[in-house]
């Protein structure tokens, strides 16, 4: 009886992979499973094999994994290259028109199934995807009830013909298996009954953003950022809000910079690609005080790269881009509920701190899809901070254009004023200034403006570092964004193999929170920083802030596929040695 | 409760840091003159900067004022327009500022339409950077990057701007403020995106397009019998013909902009509105997801 | 010695990424077909290409190739001429690559009239990025990103080529190969900088502009009584009446490259040139100083 | 009797000021002293207060330093500005014009002279600032000859008449100030007769380039980096090259680019806001390995920041600038000939490595003036390295298309063809790619050629820093750039006082030349690193890759204004306690 299991549908591009990824994470999720659905795309529209892997559990699942019970191969090439990942008695279900062949050396059942065959005898030539649903089902011990819900839910507007038709193909494929298979299927556990809406990251941090009061979205396509854009533009204007796709990044940005020194909370999100392209700009929101939050998709760079592969390697760019010197946040969620979160963080800090908030995101965050209990969004846990908006009363006593919006004051946080707010008029602007906003190149002055800038961020408090794990770490895993779900589940695995082993998941990479980290580098032995790129961003980070050299190891993976969590143990134990 | 605005309104305490007898002096009086005639509050209007001489317009006419980054006057105006739509949104910067470096927005901002006045100091040089050629530089040019004398056509705004489909197309002389003036009111109270492409004498860098030379070369279009600002097509032609050296309201055609377009987009400017989601709106976009 | 270059000099092994049926199938064989009519050697060719699915044709097609930045093919393609002006240089990519993010090098490279191709293919959407509004989409065409119908209108990029002063505009579509090839053949050989916006369907992102659609509404220029490819006026008059629906070689006038009008530029291309300096150069640099 | 002296005039912009400052240096050149001159500018055209220093010496030098001998003030500003830098002793000519004011405190001499009026006198009222020449000779003792001969070179062509015009303002001025000053002087000792050339940073670096086979120059005009494009516009076309004002800095970085794919030796020169703007196409030329230069003449930042003061605070984003991660080499000239030098090595390693290579100059040692040697820029001592390109024969066995223009080599260098050259084509992208260029996004060939690239730099041999100073330093003084001068003056003051100090200048800054720093770092007790930013880029790179956290300190200036000696030998003190 298995507590977990994996499937995974491969094929070419353009062939329903993705929606027959979904009808299944739906109907799991429906069911009452804890679900993680990960697609592996390509830089095509048409063609290139593609596969997604829905992982299904009875507890929380944050991370894809290597074992798959059951594989729905759609082409040949998907059993060459995924086979391999299907467990010792796991199925391949195959369509028979291709002709399927097992490779030598795969110990896997073959079910050849002729998936378009039967698509077609059902009525339907299209509903391939269903009749191996039907198969699913049948090997993973599935109840086929939720399918059918599913397909009225889906097709039910198209009438009752098609419902028909994708009943039929379902409980063909069903039945197929059935018969072949003979009994040689998995008995899994029943999930817990609760349905739980199952999300991309990007769409949670959408709806976060929205939640958090983000009304000016202005971005420009990018993969595998673009979600957020067209997530919002359908929602936001419900909420009054706006969305332009404006003709490049460094238009979006801008255009999120005017509508925050216009008091509107605005974002853009992108890519790494698009994210060089703000470099600029980014100075001049941080330099004019202006609020901005970022969000980069990561994908694996540089330059145009792998645009469809993760990656966490923008992370020097984000902290030491644009030219001169300026302060900036930045935040990275680790799970999909916090994707949701971070979004308030990002705005509050945003407001109360004046500068740009950069949310590091990543392409596994961003298109993967997980369940999230519905009690784990809550608004009422969040707080609403807008910072020193000068209201009128406040700036009734200023004199005429004498609005010291850049006091130097001794948190380095001035008030701001709104257009529109009388007497708040001043001049904001990337070029040194007064006070009052006034350009001067006095050197006393300049120094003024740049400490206060800088001290503003001395008074963050609370980075979110979480710590899981052994009080006594012989080795300390530090994680941040999409892997910490591998993380966890190498940790946990090492735990089980009696190995003390600690992991620290950062939140706030920027300003680097070494109060938080400190007392646990300090405990630990070994310290092995685990990230999805090839020069340890994170490590260099922190060996050039608080030091720790001959403590710090890495685990590194750039090849533009997530780390699994056997990876990682891997590599915790050989640095444990 | 009437509130007079005053010229007085309009001025900051900043000494010019603009040569004797910059054209910009006549752009910044003319625009302060047009506000105090629209009677709008200071603290009602945006001014969005360009980087640039031109640009640092912001530093003398109190109001709300962005110095942006070189180029990025339009998105900018863009932001504060779609956060505030109450707002008065002028964007002003020159003609390197517009025309090189922000070309791209230029032609997009004609094209997305929303409500803001563009006003151009076009003195076809860079003044700021002392003296480099600039895109609207006349053909033959000679500058400190073209010291043989300038070799790329003259971008011609009024063109682009007219072929592009936009709904308001103006120019302006510094040396005519109160022709500016006019303009300026007009393209203020236009509802969409409207240009106003102004001659403003660069008297350090610019030995050739000086104020006597236009004086000479400029057409007002009132003085063109027979001229329509309604057709497109004509006044393309007259542009083209007379080589861009005509001053007036050139096209004007009402119409919706953006702002009047947008789905679900409020009267009420986005900063007044109450941002606070509820756990309600949460769960139905969780419901789809379901 | 008599070298012919056949069609299978300008193929790649390469299987294709694009969709069954996508127009740049069309452009690329009449782009190869092309270089074949003309007896181009494939070394002696640099293509230029954005990003894009349209920026995929370097790796179909066997001749120098560069895959820029999003965007920056124009100014790529320039620094390549400039460096080789013996090469035949083409700069190739998509409607948002040229007419979105690349817009300002657009309008530059119009003016600076640097001896290029440029081939837009131009399916009014996003394709690689799959399926967002494009710079030429239609008004209120629905995208994934326009999902209540594109609110900007159009850029019209034959308009602001006339407008712009460019010697070279043309149009053609990918379903009327011939007519292209003979498109491109001339832009080639013009001396200058020749715009060829090709009509290039998006069979999976774009079900309005179809090839049915096109074969509709366009007019080949032959066809139109009196056309005249000398008049830029007429020209754009046609182009707005028939809202750019027409191919054919719009406008052409003749006239000197950049390449030709630059100060001590010399026939032989830079990257043959022997580039050593002697100590008496730089003795007489530095007399300057003295 | 002086073997150094200073001088400086001072007034507002547009008044003549920096050709008084030039024509006093140029003399002075020609006499055989050492001169350094450095303005004080500001962001305007006309108007605004602004300053030219000329420090001229019997020996080399190679900074600006605060005591000034002789001050030209056209105004009171200038005295109430710069009056305290004066000696002792000194003297501050004043143009009687605006009845000059000593302010309380000052101790030096005021020399009320009627600069407009003897300028009237002499027929040319422009020539106020050659009246001010007279009186500077003669308090320097200087003779008046070499002003006749300037004078002559410099208005000759406008006639005998404004000569003669000149050279009456000229001796009017010297003879006031004999008349009032009576002796009251300094005696200097005389130049060495030799006349040297005086430059500005920024034209060495030009004629470096050209010198180095630059013929494609692209820019977008930026102070203080635009005298390089203004220069090469004048002078390249000689030699058969182009410069070309683009319509911004991501076309000119990318017409570069251009050229560099075409085989073309191609630079592009920028400050901070220009150089963020690059960042997608740096990575861009890092990935498709395209040779490239890029000079970042750094000023004061962030955003628009001051244009016209001098920073050094762009390090940080040369390094790790643009998303992802991909190699560039950062080199910084630190002396006037190295300029020159540096841009022989620039375009070398260019072309070797395949690679952008990032020339950090700055505001200071970019728009300062200074003699350099005739023999200290000899083309014989320079190399002309290109790389492994790939002619004819190589090509020869080449399968048409197939060419392995990103093979995976063991110093990660691949052959490359350069367009025109048959059987060389091949695809050049900044997307992942294989051997032969082309898309592909399978992990293995990612993996080869991310480290491919990687491995490159760490063939890098010999980083050209360079020590100066005491065996065993008690304190090491680290320093990079324009800071080169001020540094060595404080080294040489603290040593005259006994003090053990080195002076290790870096020259490469990326790939960070660690075997070259570790012994002296090893070796030093303290280090001090100097550097015009407000945060120690340069010190956090060490510490980062090297180490040493307890022994770096930092010497940090951030106003806009260069180091002068003497607060580095404060500092230095202060460090060692
Ligand atoms: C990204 C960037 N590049 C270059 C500059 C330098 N710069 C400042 S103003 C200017 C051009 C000024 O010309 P224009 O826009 O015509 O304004 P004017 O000074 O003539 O009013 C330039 C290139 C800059 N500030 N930022
Ligand atoms: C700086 C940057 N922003 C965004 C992208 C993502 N992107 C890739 S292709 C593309 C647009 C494609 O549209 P188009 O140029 O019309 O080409 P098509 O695919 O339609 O041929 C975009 C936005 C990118 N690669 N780089
Ligand atoms: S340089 Fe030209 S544009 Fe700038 S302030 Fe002076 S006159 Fe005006
Ligand atoms: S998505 Fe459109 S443009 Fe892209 S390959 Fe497919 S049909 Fe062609
Ligand atoms: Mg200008
Ligand atoms: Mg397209």
């Amino acid at each position: 009886m298995l507590n977990e299991f994996a499937w995974m549908v491969g094929g070419q591009q353009g062939e329903g992979i993705e929606s027959s990824g979904d009808i299944l994470a739906t109907v799991l999720a429906r069911q009452g499973y804890h679900v993680y659905g990960y697609r592996v795309f390509s830089s095509r529209i048409k063609g290139g094999h593609t596969s997604y892997r829905v992982r299904a559990s009875t507890r929380p699942v944050r991370t894809p994994n290597e074992d798959i019970h059951l594989l729905v191969a759609f082409d040949q090439e998907t059993i060459d290259i995924e086979g391999p990942q299907v467990v010792p008695g796991g199925v391949i279900a195959a369509d028979s028109h291709f002709k399927p062949q097992l490779p030598p050396g795969l110990s896997a059942n073959l079910l050849d199934i002729p998936l378009t065959e039967l698509a077609k005898e059902s009525g339907n030539p299209l509903a391939r995807n269903v009749v191996a649903m039907g198969a699913t089902a049948y090997v993973l011990s599935l109840r086929l009830e939720p399918f059918h819900d599913l397909i009225r839910d889906r097709w039910g507007r198209k009438g009752e013909e098609v419902v028909a038709q994708n009943i039929q193909a379902l409980e063909s494929g069903y039945r197929f298996a059935e018969e072949n298979l003979k009994g040689l299927r998995f008995e899994v556990e029943a999930g817990d009954g609760r349905s739980r809406p199952a999300l991309l990251g990007n769409y949670l941090m959408s709806i976060g953003a929205m939640a958090a009061g983000c009304r000016v979205m202005a971005a420009y396509p990018i993969t595998p950022a673009s979600d957020i854009m067209e997530y919002l533009v359908r929602k936001l204007p419900q909420y009054g809000g706006v969305v332009l796709q404006m003709e490049d990044e460094i238009a979006a940005i801008t255009t999120c910079i005017g509508a925050g020194f216009a008091g509107a909370r605005a974002m853009t999100a992108t890519a790494g690609p698009g994210f060089s392209l703000m470099q600029e700009a980014l100075g001049l929101a941080a330099t004019a005080e202006i609020p901005l939050v970022i969000v980069d998709v990561q994908r694996a760079g540089p330059s145009t790269g792998m645009p469809t592969k993760v990656e966490q390697s923008d992370l020097m760019q984000m902290i030491y881009g644009t030219h001169g010197e300026s302060p900036r946040i930045v935040l990275a969620p680790s799970t999909m509920e916090d994707a949701f979160y971070i979004m308030f963080d990002a705005f509050n800090l945003a407001d109360e701190y004046q500068c740009p908030v950069i949310v590091a995101s990543d392409l596994m965050l961003g298109v993967s899809l997980q369940t999230v209990e519905d009690e784990a969004l809550d608004l009422s846990q969040v707080e609403w901070r807008r910072g020193h908006v000068a209201g009128e009363e406040e700036l009734a006593a200023v004199k005429a254009g004498n609005f010291e919006r850049y006091s130097v004051t001794a948190s380095g946080i001035s008030p701001r004023s709104l257009p529109g707010v009388p007497k708040g008029q001043y001049l904001a602007t990337g070029v040194e200034h007064a006070p009052t906003g006034k350009v001067t190149e006095n050197p006393q002055n300049r120094v003024a403006q740049m400490d206060k800038r800088a001290r503003k961020l001395s008074s963050l408090k609370g980075g979110g570092t979480r710590y899981y794990g052994a009080e006594d770490p012989e080795l300390l895993l530090l994680s941040f964004g999409s892997t910490f779900g591998a993380v966890e589940e190498a940790r946990e695995a090492l735990e089980a193999l009696g190995k003390k082993v600690g992991h620290l998941v950062l939140r706030r990479l920027w300003p680097l929170p070494a109060d938080e980290l400190q007392p646990y580098l300090d405990k630990a032995e070994k310290v092995l920083v685990v990230e999805l790129n090839s020069t340890g961003q994170l490590r260099h980070l922190v060996q050039m802030h608080m030091g720790y050299q001959e403590k710090l190891h890495s685990a590194l993976k750039y090849n533009g596929l997530p780390f699994y969590p056997r990876e990682i143990q891997l590599r915790a134990e050989e640095v444990m040695g | 409760m009437a509130i007079t605005v005053t010229m007085a309104d309009y001025r900051t305490a900043e000494k010019s840091w603009w040569c004797p007898g910059c054209g910009d002096f006549g752009v910044l009086s003319a625009l302060q003159k047009t506000l105090v005639d629209l009677q709008r509050l200071p603290h009602e209007v945006a001014i969005i900067a360009g980087i640039g001489c031109s640009g640092k317009i912001g530093n003398y006419i109190n109001c709300y004022n962005i110095h942006t980054t070189h180029g990025r006057t339009l998105p900018v105006a863009t932001g504060i327009k779609l956060a505030n739509r109450d707002l008065t949104v002028i964007a002003a910067g020159g003609d390197g500022d517009g025309y090189a470096i922000g070309m791209g927005h230029f032609m997009h901002a004609l094209r997305r339409n929303v409500d803001m006045t563009y006003l151009v100091m076009d003195n076809h040089v860079y003044g700021l950077t002392k003296g480099q050629v600039s895109p609207t530089s006349d053909a033959g040019f000679i500058t400190s990057s073209t010291p043989q004398g300038n070799l790329e056509k003259p971008v011609r705004p009024l063109e682009l701007a007219l072929a592009s489909g936009v709904g308001f197309v103006a120019q302006g002389f510094s040396g005519w403020v109160p022709q500016l003036i006019e303009i300026l009111k007009a393209a203020i109270e236009y509802r969409g995106f409207a240009l106003v492409n102004v001659i403003s004498p660069c008297v350090t860098y610019n030995k050739v397009n000086t104020y006597d030379y236009y004086r000479e070369a400029l057409t007002k279009v009132e003085d063109i019998p027979g001229y329509d600002e309604k057709d497109r097509l004509g006044a393309l032609k007259t542009v083209m013909e007379r080589e861009g050296l005509v001053t007036g309201i050139l096209y004007r055609e009402e119409g919706p902009a953006l702002e009047d377009l947008l789905p679900g987009f409020r009267e009420e400017p986005i900063v007044s509105q109450d941002l606070r989601f509820r756990q309600e709106d949460l769960k139905a976009l969780l419901e789809e997801h379901r």
